[in-house]
């Protein structure tokens, strides 16, 4: 059994989401289900990591058809890695719904549809076949328009028709691509089309091709100019929703790119500089749009994207060093701006406020929660030796590497926005006497909650600050991880033969 | 060493949680932190004096090549015991300065995370961790600049000061990774020894650049020098400390360690000097205009940062050991007229020079260590100062050809700090004590000792040089790569060019102090030019960036939903497009490939595109949705045609269940009008022209190419014999690729639940305010 | 009961019909089938009495076959040539038979017949519209249906 | 033939985005559809397209006699026209709700949330 | 000869199918064309059906056939009755020539519901919950 | 709509339209058809219903929240998936199959409990979908 | 002439030419109520097209999807007349 591993965080997922859309109004067995449920997937996932850390890439030939027939789950590190990454944002925003989403909400199917939320990303980690892949984005894609509409008021609706419009579009190019894909080379497993797009003859049609994936993917992982949904709608569901989206969403389609790009595609010199050009306008449109907002939710939305853009440049790079520094920072990323939402969410109980000019007071009345909060958000910024510190130390030398100034130049750019915007924002938020604010009769305040439900919005933000702080104090075994990560990436024959020769072994 | 650094880290973090007890009486303790890291330190001097070079090795990420390797030479030895040296009497200066502070705790958590961050700066030889610890003194500034945080101009200090060492951070950031990179180690001692290399590789150039962006704004170097007077908005102890004696100097430090790496070529020194020498004189013209005591010994702090930048230029052996001498000289003086003038604005509650006079009379002591420091920093005998400047002196002496304006230049410039130290040191215990300062008090020892205690050593030292020459000034001048042999240090070098020098300095500095008093008029008209300082040059960029921040992003969020789609779509168009016809391929249709077309495929697909059409121009809604439904209709047909019964099925139950969808809700949906101009209908219908022919021709594209069946045959092969189903398309769905399916229906499940959760889930009146 | 039953049967028949498969299994299955249908859907509302209405089916069957193409013959005339003749109209036709079932398939039947719709039927369930392509006269027109499909309906339904 | 349909294609694509850019809510998902059913249809075509020979293994035999069309594009659309259905079916009540909570049809007037506060 | 039956009755059927487009385009209102084509089409596709089913000529595909033409006769009235009724309700007029309407006048606004017929004794009418 | 002719045809309709959708359900692994297709008709029948006679005769008929189905269905399919790892050892969604032909429905295997799965779903989400709907307008 | 020749050459296109007329009343309207059943009508014809086709390729599988048109197609219809009344009575 211990064969098919790598699919027991889905088989949990999916398993906890039944049971939840059983316990349908019973919100409090739901919470206990949930968090459990979490916490024995961060189990698997953090045994499955280690599991392919020594053994190597794992497959799982799902039906017992081998591949390129059946559809194959394979885990390789890189997939791993981000399962880990995905059990530990979610059972943070696990613990976190349960303290602050409010019990409306809850008796909607809360709970079930964040489990399919997170079966959904563990399935697009760990798919092998390109179809399959879209079928999982849909799940995502259907969960986060109901996480984001759940309660439907008008914020929500408005942000959602965008989110909605922009992300099916996403979908139709993506199966578009999918389509041409398939009529080039008649198969949909990723290792066999690896080889099989290779041998196509006609290299424009396969740039063509890559270029449609390129632009699906690239509206998921919001890149400029493609980005829209996220800012219009980012900060219009709870909290603790915008903290699994913040944290995990677009990081699928940074995701998908670079396996599409690593495994199936090569980059030409073309893409390259669409990918490089891209990365360096999402890390300038992403920066400067964080400076202009006043709405904290705003602000770390557009740093979401904006940091995309290191990510897209250590694709574009293309160098082991580069890929290794994209890597670094998308795990540094989930981990923090899941954490950055979920702090935005208890400033929100606090205050019931989102706009920084308004806030204020909150390192007086609440030091040691400001000196927590510190570490999120430090952390983004990369203040060192602090997680988003590290992989800048690859992207910048690749950028003098491969010779790319204007990169570094962007990657400095953004770095030194992202510092001046946070701590503008801790400035405001934290240091400032804010408005004297109406106290709302029904709000549910932070100090209004039982304490079960502040451990259970506080713990998280905890844990996902210490994970920061491991990741930044002992970044030499994030580096290693990254840096096999990379090299299996860019070496795919291990890959490719773990999918296609599984079967014969 | 490593405990040495982290016992600062420790400390701060102990506060954070044992912090209220250390509000108290007990705050004093703190101060044994610095002493008991000062006694370490001072016991290596003689160790390092006789040219041992202490290291201690530490792994922490190989994989980078950056490491925890602490060397201790004579350059990290001076800053080491500066650091904790004034450290220990800062700490004890503000147990008493900030007695009863609420946030007494977090202060001190603030200067010990600064003291280990500042310790590592100087130690570290990896040149990565060196910036890590760069960056921890900028942050540590940051919070205790704010520390008075509901005060806006602190805050906004704060900020700007972050703001200028930050930028100057990645800088080195940058700087840091291209000289290891070209150096192929982090190392600086043994970059060191590949100095010719470095200044011969291609990125020498950018890495001077870069490393003197990091160096030029942390020492606060003209035009970055205007976040250090706003720095002054952090309580006195935090300028005493970092603003003056310590952090400001880390720039000059950067300096000082890569000389032996980096100088010694023309682009180097002469940056430096002419940076180095219009910051000293630039500054020191501005202390004439201020009036606020701390403002005053600001900008004769940049100008001394100036000076050592400029001496760091000049680069001779002169030069740097003036450079390590005024280090001490101005650490010594500077710090004691800024704890002085802490005392005075904690006693009287004004630091405004110009209302403040005559309180020899309530606090002797403290006047006495203004006067010394006062002279020391005029760089009268027999203090530091005098040694200090004259080697100075010595220095743009020796500069051939341009000696002479240097040394103008050095001579005025020490006109102007001296009048700046008598009116920080002098002016505030001369005179006539007015009458709402006569109940002011002398402050408790823990305030006053402190300066005096700095005072005295200036004193001391400038007696007697060579208390510091042998065991300090020659350890950092070996450290920067110099002998060590050619200057020693004297308080009296005779009667000869350089005395003259001095007294001209001192006589013009008396005069001017003599007959220019602080004046409020003299520092409003200043304030008349500052449209052209650089702070507010840079502010007004800042804030141009700010507008075209608002406006592209305005421009690219601009909230029309159509706008996005189409930029998406015009994106997708260029890029797809530009590929298809100047890829290496040229675009080609193999028409002959293609079956032959049928009458009834032709009806087929007419109808289906006048349908389409009809949707596009419908008046109504539901005559757009009756439409569709002839579309769907037509595509069920169409599988019909093309042997997908399945999908012809699926096709038209689903068409029909979406046109009860519509109907059920279209009364409630919105009218069907067209709302857009002529104009805009016109462009989307090319760009959505275009979009669809692309697809058109690249699907012809890709038909005109042969394509290999292997995975389709393996199922039709298969379906039976192994999975036991005829209707091959349905074995897929349920056995081939199943999990495809399982996917699926959760996907139509969460669709149904965010259904019945949109409509269902109204939250009432009540609950509007019922947010998470 | 009875209803239920035979309901049951027919249901079975036509699962068989469609199966194609008159194996013993499968008319098991069929009937099983059909008995767990019937039982999610009914609500003992009262059925047609299948067994008497084969042998009047089929009778009935030829007779309506007969309108059928008649009336499309007529229609075709119409459609056929040039001018219209048509004098169409609504007519309220007042009705014999009572239960649903008859009213359902007096009413489709008028339907099938070219040339004649029913548009509804009233309330009490008493007349029934009939929009009419050839209406010489109100009461002919009633007449004709009268004596023709509602006779036989009600035939079929004792 | 392929000719008509991937012009047909076209059609679907090119008109699909045309209605998403019209302002309309009611516009905006009968332009999802027929973007949907394009992309449906393109996955058909370009898995080539065979007449009159349906992928079903016939009655008494077990494995194909004759020529049989490419049964997997017709497997992968089946799941790509659930899922959009889903989808729709969401999107139809989304924008009816929308269309309830903001007032407005015109997508011009929905954007509160892209506004700066 | 089966081939010439299945072709003389896939030409019956065909010709009422064409009958039922070229009434449907011809006739002058709405109620006409339904009158004209629900049967015309009904007859049409059975006759086509039964030429099918005589084609394939085994059981599974003669009860198939059977079934969906006993479908469109169960159906294709009921939808002609709604369609015609709908049509009425909402105020689609009947072709100039027409000779009588006994429906005029019959629907009333209720406000909420006008659907049903009045009724000469004015039964409560029990208000169901409809989609 | 209240139509005595609507009302009476559905009640013939909705039988017949259940049987068949169970026959397209059983049939799809041989003919064309299959769980999602059935699942479909099986709604509109009961859509249908709910025209003729309200919606709330149909709900008392269906006397379970059609929702209920969903995860009924989900977890049938699956657990179908599941069985070849907890019964013989082999990977998720490995098809086993009863060894015999069994009349009716030719093969049974854990496929046709996957489609079966699927029929339940596509019913619970149709109908949810529909209902939910018609509640609110 | 086969029979298939025959059902090629002359049942299929007037199927496909009555379809066209029927579309283009359909596209004609007037009224919503004149386009259902325009719909309705076309619906109707597939079935045959449908069954003529099934002949042509000799599939009897096809009659399969016949048989759901001619289940489901009045669902629409159904759905239209619905609506259509709804929405005067608005
Ligand atoms: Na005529
Ligand atoms: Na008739």
């Amino acid at each position: 059994m211990i064969e098919q591993l790598l699919i027991y965080p889905l088989l949990l997922q999916m398993a906890l989401a039944i049971i939840l859309m059983f316990a349908w109004n019973n919100t409090s067995t739901q919470k206990f289900i949930s968090i459990s449920g979490s916490t024995l997937n961060l189990a698997l996932a953090v045994y499955l990591l280690m599991y392919v850390w020594q053994n190597g890439t794992q497959t799982v030939q799902a039906g017992n058809w081998e591949a390129p027939f059946g559809i194959t789950f394979v885990a390789d590190t890189f997939s791993a890695t981000l399962v880990l990454l995905t059990a530990i944002a979610g059972l943070a925003v696990s613990s976190f719904s349960s303290g602050s989403v409010i019990p409306p909400r809850l008796k909607f199917g809360y709970f079930p549809i964040f489990h399919f939320l997170l079966l959904g990303l563990n399935g697009a980690f760990l798919t092998g076949d390109i179809f399959n892949l879209y079928v999982w984005f849909e799940i995502i894609i259907i969960t986060s328009f109901v996480l984001l509409t759940i309660g439907g008021e008008k914020a929500q609706l408005e942000g959602a028709v965008k989110y909605f419009t922009l992300n099916i579009l996403a979908s139709v190019i993506f199966l578009t691509a999918i389509a041409v894909l398939y009529g080039l080379t008649g198969s949909l497993n990723m290792a066999d089309l690896a080889a099989q797009v290779a041998a196509v003859e006609n290299r424009t049609l396969v740039q063509v091709n890559a270029l449609l994936f390129l632009v699906g993917f690239g509206i998921k992982a919001a890149v400029f100019p493609l980005y829209f949904w996220l800012p219009a709608s980012y900060h219009t569901p709870p909290s603790a929703v915008s903290s699994i989206f913040g944290g995990l969403l677009t990081k699928v389609g940074v995701y998908a790119l670079i396996r599409v790009f690593t495994l199936i595609f090569e980059l030409d010199n073309l893409l390259e500089n669409v990918l490089l050009v891209i990365a360096v306008l999402t890390l300038f449109s992403g920066a400067i749009g964080a400076i202009v907002q006043n709405n904290i939710r705003k602000i770390f939305s557009y740093l979401v994207i904006c940091h995309i853009g290191y990510m897209i440049a250590g694709l574009g790079m293309m160098t082991e060093v580069a890929i290794a520094g994209a890597v670094f920072y998308l795990i540094h990323d989930i981990i923090v701006k899941t954490n950055l939402f979920m702090v935005s969410g208890v400033i929100y109980k606090l205050k019931a406020n989102h706009n920084i000019k308004k806030l204020g007071d909150i390192y007086a009345d609440f030091p040691k929660m400001s000196l927590l909060f510190v570490i999120p958000l430090f952390s983004l910024v990369g203040i060192p030796p602090l997680s988003g510190f590290w992989p800048k130390l690859s992207l910048i030398g690749a950028g003098w590497d491969t010779e790319n100034y204007v990169v570094i130049g962007s990657i400095l750019f953004a770095s030194f926005v992202t510092l001046f915007v946070i701590v503008k924002l801790w400035g405001e938020v934290f240091w400032k006497n804010g408005e004297k604010l109406p106290e709302l009769r029904n709000f549910p305040y932070f100090k209004t909650l039982t304490s079960v439900q502040k451990v259970q919005m506080v713990a998280p933000i905890v844990f996902l600050g210490l994970v920061s702080l491991y990741i930044g104090f002992a970044a030499e075994n994030i580096q290693q991880l990254a840096s096999r990560i990379a090299f299996e990436l860019l070496d795919n024959q291990e890959y490719i033969d773990a999918v296609l020769n599984s079967a014969k072994k | 060493m490593l405990t040495a650094i982290l016992s600062g880290f420790f400390f701060s973090l102990f506060l954070v949680f044992a912090g209220k007890f250390f509000k108290g009486k007990l705050a004093v303790l703190s101060a044994l932190v610095p002493l008991g890291l000062f006694v370490y330190f001072a016991s290596f001097i003689k160790r390092v004096s006789e040219g041992e070079i202490i290291t201690q090795q530490y792994e922490w990420v190989p994989s980078f090549g950056v490491n925890l390797n602490f060397t201790l030479d004579g350059l990290s030895l001076l800053f080491s015991l500066l650091i904790t040296g004034i450290g220990f009497l800062v700490f004890a200066y503000t147990a008493e300065y900030l007695k009863g502070h609420k946030y007494l705790d977090r202060f001190y958590g603030y200067l010990g995370m600064f003291m280990g961050a500042m310790l590592g700066l100087v130690l570290s030889d990896n040149l990565i961790s060196l910036f890590v610890f760069w960056e921890l003194t900028s942050i540590s500034s940051f919070f205790l600049i704010g520390f008075n945080n509901t005060s806006q101009a602190s805050r906004r200090s704060a900020i700007l000061a972050l703001a200028v060492t930050g930028s100057g951070g990645f800088l080195f950031l940058a700087g840091s990774l291209l000289l290891g990179g070209v150096a192929g180690t982090y190392s600086i001692t043994e970059m060191v020894n590949l100095s010719p290399e470095i200044i011969g590789s291609p990125f020498y150039l950018w890495i001077v650049i870069l490393l003197f962006g990091a160096a030029f704004t942390k020492s606060a170097q003209f035009p970055f020098h205007f976040w250090l007077p706003g720095a002054m908005k952090a309580p006195t102890p935090v300028s005493t400390y970092l603003h003056s004696a310590t952090m400001v100097k880390a720039g000059i430090y950067l300096l000082l360690r890569f000389t032996p790496v980096l100088g010694g070529e023309e682009i180097w020194n002469t940056t430096l000097i002419i940076i180095g020498g219009i910051t000293m004189f630039y500054s020191a013209v501005h202390t004439l205009f201020r009036t606020d005591l701390k403002g005053v010994l600001a900008y004769s702090t940049i100008s001394v940062l100036g000076i050592l930048v400029f001496l760091i230029g000049l680069g001779t052996e002169y030069a740097l050991t003036a450079a390590a001498v005024y280090i001490v000289v101005h650490a010594l003086y500077k710090a004691t007229l800024f704890l002085v003038t802490g005392i005075i604005d904690h006693e009287t509650g004004t630091r405004d020079v110009t209302v403040l006079s005559g309180l020899r009379k309530v606090m002797m002591p403290v006047a006495i260590a203004g006067f010394l420091a006062a002279i020391s920093s005029a760089g009268m005998p027999p203090t530091i100062g005098f040694v200090g400047k004259d080697l100075v002196y010595e220095s743009t002496l020796h500069m051939g050809d341009w000696s002479t304006v240097l040394t103008i230049l050095a001579i005025s410039t020490n006109v102007l700090v001296l009048y700046a130290g008598f009116v920080a040191g002098i002016k505030p215990f001369t005179g006539r004590l007015p009458e709402r300062h006569s109940k002011v008090h002398m402050p408790g020892f823990l305030m006053w000792l402190p300066p005096m205690i700095l005072a005295l050593l200036g004193l001391i030292i400038g007696i007697y040089p060579a208390f510091i020459d042998g065991p300090i000034v020659k350890g950092v001048v070996k450290a920067v790569g110099m002998a060590g042999e050619e200057v020693h240090l004297k308080l009296w070098h005779g009667f000869n060019f350089i005395l003259l020098l001095s007294a001209i300095t001192l006589t013009l500095g008396i005069l001017l102090y003599f007959l220019l008093k602080p004046s409020k008029k003299r520092e409003k008209a200043i304030a008349k030019f500052d449209f052209i300082a650089p702070k507010e040059l840079i502010l007004k960029f800042g804030s141009g960036v700010w507008h075209f921040s608002n406006l592209w992003t305005r421009v690219f969020q601009n909230g029309f939903l159509r706008n996005y789609v189409s930029t998406i779509i015009l994106f997708l168009v260029v890029l797809v497009g530009y590929s298809l016809f100047n890829g290496e391929q040229e675009f080609y249709i193999d028409f002959s490939s293609f079956s032959r077309m049928t009458y009834y495929e032709m009806i087929l697909m007419g109808i289906m595109f006048l349908s389409v059409l009809f949707v596009v121009g419908a008046r109504s809604r539901l005559t757009a949705v009756v439409a569709m439904g002839v579309v769907g209709y037509a595509i069920c047909l169409m599988f019909v045609i093309y042997s997908a019964p399945d999908l012809a099925m699926t096709q038209f139950s689903i068409d029909t269940l979406t046109v009860i969808l519509f109907v059920l809700v279209l009364s409630s949906l919105p009218k069907y009008l067209s709302i857009s101009d002529y104009k805009m209908r016109i462009i989307d219908g090319v760009l959505s022209i275009g979009f669809g022919l692309l697809i058109t021709l690249i699907s012809l594209e890709v038909l005109s190419e042969p394509v290999n069946k292997d995975v389709s045959n393996f199922y039709a092969d298969n379906a039976y014999i192994l999975a036991k189903g005829k209707n091959v398309v349905n074995v897929i769905l349920v056995d081939f690729r199943g999990s495809d399916t399982l996917i699926e229906i959760s996907v139509l499940t969460v669709a149904a639940l965010g259904v019945f959760s949109l409509l269902k889930l109204r939250l009432k009146r009540d609950d509007r305010e019922l947010k998470d | 009961m009875k209803n239920r039953f035979l309901a049951n049967i027919l249901l079975t028949f036509i699962w068989v019909a469609l199966t194609g498969s008159f194996a013993f299994a499968n008319v098991v299955f069929g009937f099983f089938l059909s008995y767990f249908l019937l039982f999610i859907i009914t609500r003992g509302s009262g059925r047609a009495r299948y067994f008497r209405l084969v042998p009047k089916v089929v009778s009935f069957f030829f007779f309506f076959s007969y309108e059928l193409i008649k009336a499309n013959i007529q229609v075709a005339w119409e459609v056929g040539t040039p001018s219209f003749h048509m004098k169409p109209g609504i007519v309220a036709v007042p009705l014999d038979v009572t239960s649903d079932g008859e009213i359902t398939m007096l009413a489709n039947l008028i339907t099938l017949t070219p040339g004649t719709l029913s548009l509804d039927v009233s309330e009490d369930k008493k007349v029934l519209y009939v929009y009419s392509m050839y209406i010489t006269n109100r009461e002919d027109f009633i007449r004709g249906i009268k004596n023709g499909f509602e006779k036989r309906i009600i035939e079929l339904y004792s | 033939m392929e000719v008509l349909l991937a012009f047909m294609i076209g059609t679907l694509y090119a008109s699909g985005i045309y209605m998403i850019l019209r302002r309309s809510l009611v516009k905006l998902i009968i332009g999802i559809i027929l973007i949907g059913n394009g992309a449906n249809l393109l996955i058909f075509l370009l898995g080539r397209i065979a007449k009159g020979s349906p992928p079903i293994i016939p009655g008494d035999s077990k494995v194909f006699i004759e020529a049989y069309s490419d049964p997997l594009p017709q497997a992968l659309i089946l799941t790509a026209i659930v899922i959009s259905f889903g989808l729709q079916s969401f999107a139809i009540i989304l924008v009816k709700r929308a269309h309830k909570v903001v007032k407005t049809d015109d997508l011009d007037e929905m954007n509160a949330t892209d506004e700066f506060s | 000869m089966i081939s010439v039956i299945i072709a003389v009755i896939a030409t019956l059927g065909t010709l009422f199918v064409l009958l039922a487009a070229v009434g449907i385009l011809r006739m002058p209102d709405t109620y006409l064309r339904m009158a004209v084509t629900t049967k015309a089409a009904t007859l049409g596709i059975g006759l086509i059906l039964i030429a099918a089913a005589i084609y394939f000529y085994d059981f599974s595909t003669t009860t198939r056939v059977l079934a969906i033409i006993l479908f469109i006769l169960l159906t294709a009235p009921v939808g002609a009755h709604l369609i015609g009724k709908a049509s009425y309700i909402s105020g689609n007029k009947l072709w100039e020539g027409s000779i009588m309407d006994d429906l005029k006048g019959k629907y009333r606004k209720t406000g909420k519901h006008v659907s049903a017929p009045k009724n000469p004794e004015g039964e409560n009418e029990q208000e169901e919950e409809e989609i | 709509m209240k139509t005595i002719i609507l009302r009476t045809a559905s009640n013939y309709m909705l039988p017949l339209l259940l049987v068949f959708s169970v026959f397209i359900l059983l049939r799809g692994h041989y003919l064309p058809g299959g769980g999602f297709v059935g699942g479909l008709i099986a709604s509109i029948a009961f859509v249908l219903h709910a025209f003729a006679n309200g919606l709330g005769n149909t709900k008392n008929l269906i006397r379970i929240h059609p929702g209920f189905l969903m995860p009924v269905g989900l977890g049938l399919s699956f657990l179908s998936g599941l069985s070849p790892m907890l019964g013989v050892g082999k990977p998720f969604m490995t098809g086993i199959w009863y060894p015999e032909k069994i009349a009716v429905i030719g093969g049974l295997g854990s496929a046709l409990f996957f489609d079966v799965g699927v029929y339940l779903v596509v019913v619970g989400v149709t109908l949810t979908i529909i209902f939910t709907i018609s509640e609110s307008t | 002439m086969t029979l298939d020749d025959y059902l090629y050459y002359i049942i299929l296109p007037v199927l496909s030419v009555s379809i066209l007329l029927v579309f283009v009343r359909f596209v004609k309207g007037p009224t919503i109520s004149d386009r259902v059943v325009a719909v309705d009508l076309l619906v109707t014809s597939g079935i045959g097209i449908i069954a003529v086709y099934s002949i042509l390729t000799h599939q009897p599988t096809f009659l399969d999807i016949a048989l759901i048109l001619a289940l489901i197609g009045f669902l629409g219809t159904v759905a239209y007349s619905f609506y259509i009344q709804k929405r005067k009575n608005k």
